[in-house]
């Protein structure tokens, strides 16, 4: 399949769309409620709160029609959409750093089932040193647990992308969970303008739902769900290789279709997202810098001022960052000479950003040395502005002429 | 040969529980010939205080011998109620009959010059009330049976359970109450063990089943439930759950959704411990008991106390649901399969409307070091000694005792049945006597708060 | 021909219980139960009271319609089995029709053994085996003064009393020196002659009829020391003799009855046989012996029925256990067992002359009990024959089984059964 | 790009007020970005919260560190935070005061003050010390950057209702009406 399948045809010029004026946590519920979801679990944490008020308003006001469950915390947010899930719901929830630690265990088998739940991680810092505040943390923390995650810029973003997260999830060549990753205080609480889809558009969007086609705890059908695979006795460890391999095919797949569903959008909305890589001003530039989430938006402003300064600078930003979109970014990194990652958060592993850490793996494919550097930056809800932006600029820049540091570079140390 | 396949109600004796006093044949001779004359009785006691008491009564046997000697045929196994009839205008006096029983179960009345034997009195035998140590019961199981075997078995044959196990006749006596308009959760344990969920793409039962996480069992049924509620659908959303899973790990989300009163029967098999991986030590795990990880050791263990199995008493989880106000809770036992039939049919209706929480104490032979053929010996035992006691709490009617046992045995007659207590010290004997004394009279005093 | 997979012959306790059998075990294959009676069945035992008119003729059915309907079994009545040809798995009947079966049983039960005597078919007399008979001796009993009563066995007892009760004047004639022989032993013989002499009866042992002619009342008879006797109602109750006429020329081995195996198989493949008619082991000795009593016949109805039917959970025929039970004039009679005192064992009797009351028991050198006989001495017939059956050691408990027969042998059997 | 930012107290609706702002900017047809800073929501302990606005589209999600406008909604906030760091060199100050303008602290960056005894028509108006519609009236005022029209259609969009929107329609007004704007004549340093 290489085009969505439309349920009918695409306007040539999208409705008119309400105007508004809404901060990302908003905008975020308001995607929710487009998508009609069918269950929806909540269980507050900051920076996160307002985002389940706004979803809980919004059923509590009729503009909503979802069965809300205020689980006793997130562990169990997750465990109540499963089951929702695995009874036909589409589902959804939202949560971030300590709340998903503690999801962490029906985390992990949310995307072993292939249930097609969207959560929004509204991204905090990891604690410890206690924090309330945003990073990448948490959402990099679990980036390898095999759920879709992608990254918000923009308010619009968030609220388009939510709705899209759903028809990604539950396409059949995808079957896996999503996380929208928007970033905690800048996004969450940044009010800006936003255009709303009509209801009727984003239901000819996502046309007709078919969540649990694959696997189901319906008396109509039984089937023992996630009976126990493996050991050396049996049919041995083969279904469960099977089945790791399918999780990685959907991964994979889903590459495919973030991008499918993300043309149809505009098609439909009048508005594009870059699905997986963006580039901005990288044509004809020697060096780039690469980012992630909202500070993309400081950092095309930096990169502007740089552009009319005279420095030959360009910018790479990420969207989707799992499944790691190795093709697309390769296509990028051809063009330029040196490269500089600004991280939200911390790979403990390799004392790098971990976007730093897995593009260098791509820097690998490519085949070509292009000298590059980590940033670190934005932690526990620090800022980066255009001033950081331009050092980072300045410093990316020397590396066309002399040798790349190993240490990163820590953004706001001294903020 | 009349209707195979049927049970009856039976009258049972203890002979443990008999003293001989006789009184059981008073009362049936004067309900049957209007004189307390022992000698005329239907029900003959036999034996001696030495030796042990003994029962000569009418059997009322499935396939009675009593009946093919007849000549007359004035005796018939009557397959409505199983009582074998006797019909005096048939009957010749020959005796056959009881030449035919070898129990002595018919026998000739001097009195009238015929036969007489135990009619049950048309189903409220006047000897069981009469005995004043429940050593007569009039069993009244056979219900269950007869409805329940025509209803289809949901478990697959053959599940693989250890040998005496008593969770396979629950689980299947569970499902085939349940009927197949039935989601199953088995969060780890014993009952996924034994095949529920099955083994790489095998499936244990006829309904859909699920293995939730040790930790969320109750939340992911109440998300399927939800789900089939808001689809207007009328699905049983039930877990069959370890005491481990639901009183330790699991616990936070058994308490969310019973504090949300989520439409779910939760039932906990309760083996006190993680008997299915090794026998470990869980909340539910009673004082003194060895585990695996609450060894009987040489030494001292933590905090100077010695090394001889659990030191801390058992987490009485039930007591604790009755806090959560569920619309129904219960303690069972396989012990009094009638009691806990009555309690599934509760919760099942209960959970229509809320949660509904049973807790069914689930000896095991493999981990509590009992033979395998005293499984339900040791059930009862824990019930006669009030080690386990049998209750039901609603909020409308509050708690009360749906088996009191008011003239327990000394606790040592179920410590004794098993051999996780073989090292218990006197001390250790008495610190579980006089908290089984403490825990009847806490859940007495609930009852009577509740009931008031 | 007519085809079934069972084909039982005979319709009383061994051949219902036969059928049971079988059909606790092949609910299917198909069934066929023959029996030259042409009522429904009932029990030859239960006739002295159809005679009495304590039983109505018409309530002494053993099954009704509704079971044979119910359990598929083809009921064939008022034919009987002509000519066994078993080499061929045939049964060749007396209405000339012939069935095929794939296995038989025998249980076509005994005849009144009519004694050789001179001029016996020149007299009117009765016998009492079917229900007609009783049906005509009940009719016949209500207008005789003076009655003979030939033979002291259970049947010719029975039929005595109740003629005694009827207002004849009855006498009893027997070959043997004392009535009930082989049934009772001689103290309970007299108890039970004393009961009849008392009631106006005439016993005459050890005396034989050597002539029989025809009288104005109806048989005039003669005895070996010259007596003679008239009599308007003659019974002859001399014994019987297994119905076994249809074996000539079969393979099928037989002796005084129908030789069988411990699954009362014959000798011939396919053919079973049961009851009155079947020579099994004794309990008492590897000899076979006829032991026609009522509990037998169904037990070895049962194990016929259970082997032909292929039932795995088939047990062997331990050998019959002589029992019987005998109520007279208000009293009671009841043997258990052999009466024969094994070698090394002992035999203690208690007899109370004032009551009436007469206990026999018989144990083997080891303290088995083997046999035991009461006269209005309560115990449970049935109890003994377990004690008897199951070889019980009664040496802790013999002292107390002897004062008190009844509640030591419920003890013992009330545990065994816990 | 015009920069402002909120000064006030936690309470006071400081937050709020950048969010109205933005809104009424909004129906001018303009771009506008709001942003809280970020603390734990506790009364009375001072707030900040940022506002961009831009005839095209903005996308720089921070905080702002050199605005061309600072709201302070609370008299005596100025006494313990530097609300005038980095206020670009003749920048404006809108001050909720009653003191007239010599008792005003003022910093020497500031080219233009707007005066607006909020506090007292606020306990006029709601019984309460509540400022901040007042001063984005105060702000319309002063700057010219937004409407009055504007915010009062922003203000009926909002989720006040019935008499709290006639209240704070009426703060609104009152806000512009009784704010003294002053322009500072300073010989810039040399």
């Amino acid at each position: 399949m290489t085009t969505a399948t439309l349920e009918t045809p695409i306007p040539t010029k999208p409705a008119k769309q309400k105007v508004m004026l809404v901060e990302g946590n908003e905008a975020a519920a308001l995607g929710v409620a487009l998508a009609r979801p069918d269950m929806v679990a909540v269980y507050p944490i900051t920076p996160q709160s307002s985002l389940v008020e706004h979803v809980a308003k919004l059923i509590a006001d009729g503009k909503m029609d979802a069965d809300i469950v205020d689980a006793e915390g997130e562990h169990s947010v997750l465990s109540v959409l499963q089951g929702g899930a695995l009874a036909g719901a589409r589902t959804y929830t939202a949560t971030c750093g300590p709340g998903l630690a503690f999801m962490f265990e029906p985390y992990f088998r949310t995307s072993g089932m292939r249930l097609p739940i969207v959560m929004s991680i509204v991204t905090r810092d990891g604690i410890t040193p206690q924090s309330v505040w945003g990073g990448h943390q948490d959402a990099m923390t679990v980036r390898e647990v095999g759920w879709v995650q992608v990254y918000c810029e923009t308010v619009q973003e968030v609220l388009d992308t939510t709705i899209m997260a759903f028809k990604i999830a539950e396409h059949h060549d995808v079957m896996l969970p999503v996380n929208v990753c928007l970033d905690g205080n800048y996004l969450s609480y940044g009010t800006s303008r936003v255009e709303l889809p009509n209801q009727e558009d984003v239901d000819a969007f996502m046309g007709v739902k078919d969540v649990n086609w694959h696997v189901a705890l319906d008396p109509l059908r039984p089937m023992a769900v996630d009976p126990l695979t493996g050991g050396s006795g049996g049919k041995g460890p083969s279904t469960f290789v099977r089945y790791r391999k399918g999780q990685c095919k959907g991964m994979q797949n889903s590459l495919r279709v973030i991008e499918e569903v993300h043309a149809e959008w505009a098609q439909r909305f009048g508005r594009s997202f870059a699905p997986l890589v963006e580039e901005y001003r990288l044509d004809g530039a020697d060096y780039a810098i690469m980012t992630l989430g909202s500070m993309t938006g400081a950092a095309k402003d930096a990169i502007d001022e740089a552009r009319d300064a005279g420095k030959n600078v360009g910018l790479i930003k990420i969207k989707t960052f799992s499944p790691f979109p190795i093709d697309a970014l390769l296509k990028s990194l051809d063009k330029i000479q040196a490269l500089g990652v600004v991280d939200r958060s911390v790979g403990f592993r390799w004392n790098c950003g971990p976007m730093y850490q897995e593009t260098m793996g791509v820097l690998y494919r490519l085949g070509r040395h292009i000298p590059s550097m980590s940033f670190i930056g934005g932690l526990a809800g620090a800022d980066i502005t255009t001033g950081h932006f331009h050092r980072v600029i300045e410093a990316t820049e020397k590396l066309l002429s002399s040798p790349a540091p190993i240490e990163p570079v820590w953004l706001n140390e001294k903020d | 040969m009349g209707t195979f396949g049927g049970a009856y109600n039976t009258i049972a004796f203890d002979a443990d529980k008999c003293d001989g006093c006789g009184d059981c044949m008073t009362a049936c001779a004067t309900a049957k010939v209007g004189v307390g004359d022992t000698a005329r009785s239907r029900i003959q006691i036999a034996g001696n205080a030495a030796d042990g008491f003994e029962l000569a009564l009418c059997r009322q046997c499935a396939d009675p011998k009593c009946v093919t000697v007849c000549p007359a045929a004035a005796l018939t196994k009557n397959y409505a109620n199983g009582v074998i009839d006797w019909n005096g205008d048939k009957c010749v006096d020959c005796l056959l009959c009881t030449v035919g029983c070898a129990y002595a179960g018919i026998a000739l009345d001097a009195g009238t010059g015929h036969v007489a034997k135990c009619d049950t009195c048309d189903g409220a035998p006047a000897c069981v009330p009469a005995c004043p140590h429940d050593a007569l019961t009039y069993i009244t199981t056979s219900r269950i049976y007869n409805e329940v075997g025509d209803w289809e078995d949901l478990f697959a044959p053959g599940l693989a359970g250890c040998q005496g196990c008593n969770t396979e006749l629950l689980m299947r006596h569970t499902l085939r109450r349940t009927g197949p308009e039935t989601v199953l959760a088995t969060p780890p344990g014993c009952v996924p063990g034994m095949g529920s969920v099955g083994f790489n793409g095998t499936t244990g039962t006829k309904v859909p089943v699920f293995h939730p996480l040790l930790t969320n069992t109750a939340a992911m049924l109440a998300g399927v439930k939800r789900q089939y509620k808001r689809v207007g659908r009328e699905v049983l959303a039930l877990a069959i759950a370890g005491d481990g899973g639901a009183s330790d790990v699991g616990f936070q989300s058994l308490s969310g959704a019973a504090e949300r009163n989520e439409q779910i029967l939760f039932m906990v098999v309760d083996n006190e411990g993680y008997m299915n991986t090794g026998m470990q030590r869980s909340s539910c795990t009673p004082y003194g008991a060895w585990t695996s990880t609450t060894p009987v050791g040489q030494g001292t263990g933590s905090g100077g106390m010695p090394s001889q199995g659990k030191t801390q008493d058992a987490k009485n989880l039930p007591l604790i649901m009755v806090n959560h106000r569920c619309e129904y809770v219960a303690t069972a036992s396989t012990a009094y399969m009638e009691d806990l039939y009555d309690k599934l049919d509760k919760a099942i209706a209960a959970s229509k409307r809320g949660f509904a929480y049973l807790h069914v104490y689930s000896p095991c032979t493999t981990g509590w070091r009992f033979p395998t053929d005293q499984n339900m010996e040791v059930a009862r035992k824990a019930v006669e000694t009030n080690f386990v006691m049998l209750w039901e709490y609603n909020p409308a009617d509050g708690l009360h005792f749906t088996r009191p046992v008011d003239d327990p045995l000394p606790v040592t007659e179920y410590l004794k049945a098993m051999g996780r207590f073989r090292h218990l010290s006197p001390d250790q004997v008495s610190h579980i006597q006089s908290k089984v004394v403490e825990n009847l009279a806490f859940v007495k005093q609930m009852a009577h708060r509740e009931s008031a | 021909m007519e085809q079934t997979k069972y084909l039982v012959v005979g319709s009383s306790h061994a051949a219902l219980e036969a059928v049971t059998a079988i059909r606790m075990h092949d609910p299917e294959g198909s069934l066929t139960l023959l029996t030259r009676d042409p009522h429904l069945p009932y029990s030859p035992t239960v006739l002295p009271y159809v005679v009495s008119g304590r039983s109505a003729p018409d309530g002494i059915f053993l099954r009704d319609e509704k079971f044979f309907v119910d359990n598929r079994v083809a009921l064939k009545r008022g034919t009987a089995l002509k000519a066994l040809h078993a080499e061929r798995n045939a049964a060749e009947l007396t209405d000339g029709s012939e069935i095929a079966y794939e296995k038989i049983l025998l249980a076509t039960g005994a005849s009144p053994a009519i004694p050789p005597i001179p001029g016996i078919d020149q007299v009117p007399y009765h016998v009492l085996r079917t229900l007609d008979d009783a049906t005509k001796l009940n009719a016949a009993m209500k207008a005789s003064k003076q009655a003979v009563v030939m033979g002291a066995g259970l049947v010719g007892m029975h039929a005595a009393e109740n003629l005694v009760k009827a207002g004849a004047k009855v006498t009893i004639v027997e070959m043997a020196k004392q009535l009930t022989d082989g049934y009772f032993d001689a103290t309970a013989a007299g108890l039970i002659e004393k009961a009849f002499t008392d009631n106006g009866a005439r016993i005459l042992t050890g005396s034989r009829v050597v002539k029989l002619a025809p009288s104005a009342a109806g048989a005039l008879l003669t005895l070996e020391n010259g007596t003679t006797l008239e009599a308007d109602l003659l019974l002859v109750a001399t014994g019987v003799r297994p119905n076994m006429e249809y074996l000539a020329g079969s393979q099928v081995e037989h002796d005084r009855g129908i030789l069988v195996s411990d699954t009362m198989q014959t000798s011939v493949a396919n053919v079973w046989s049961a009851g009155d008619c079947a020579q099994a082991k004794g309990f008492y000795t590897d000899a076979k012996i006829m032991n026609a009593i009522l509990p037998d016949a169904t037990e070895q109805g049962r194990i016929a029925g259970m082997a032909m039917a292929e039932d795995p959970g088939l047990k062997k025929y331990p050998g019959g256990v002589p029992l019987n039970t005998y109520h007279f004039f208000g009293r009671h009679a009841i043997s258990v067992g052999s009466s024969k005192v094994p070698e090394g064992g002992e035999m203690v009797t208690r007899f109370d002359e004032a009551s009436g009351r007469y206990l026999k028991a018989i144990f083997s050198a080891d303290n088995r009990l083997t046999g035991i006989y009461g006269v209005n001495e309560f115990f449970d017939g049935g109890v003994m024959c377990q004690l008897i059956l199951r070889r019980i050691d009664l040496s802790p408990v013999k002292e107390r089984f002897l004062a008190e027969p009844m509640k030591v042998g419920r003890e013992i059997m009330s545990k065994t059964w816990r | 790009m015009y920069e402002v930012r909120f000064h006030g107290r936690g309470g006071q609706g400081a937050v709020t007020a950048a969010a109205m702002l933005a809104a009424a900017l909004l129906e001018e047809g303009k771009y506008a970005v709001s942003i809280p800073s970020f603390g734990f929501e506790r009364r009375g302990a001072p707030v900040v919260s940022f506002l961009r606005c831009s005839d095209r589209e903005i996308r720089q999600l921070t905080n702002i560190y050199t605005p061309d406008c600072l709201i302070c909604v609370d008299p005596t906030l100025a006494k313990s935070v530097d609300i005038f760091a980095g206020l670009k060199p003749g920048g404006t100050l809108v001050q909720a005061s009653h003191r007239p303008l010599e008792e005003v602290v003022i910093a020497d960056t500031v080219g233009t003050v707007g005066l607006c005894d909020a506090i007292g028509i606020a306990l006029q108006i709601f019984k309460k010390p509540i400022t901040n519609t007042l001063m984005l009236g105060a702000f319309a005022r002063t700057t010219g950057v937004v409407s009055l029209d504007a915010l009062k259609r922003s203000l009926e969009d909002s989720d006040f209702r019935d008499a709290g929107l006639k209240q704070n329609m009426v703060a609104l007004e009152r806000g512009y009406n009784e704010t003294t704007v002053h322009t500072i004549d300073r010989r810039v340093a040399a």
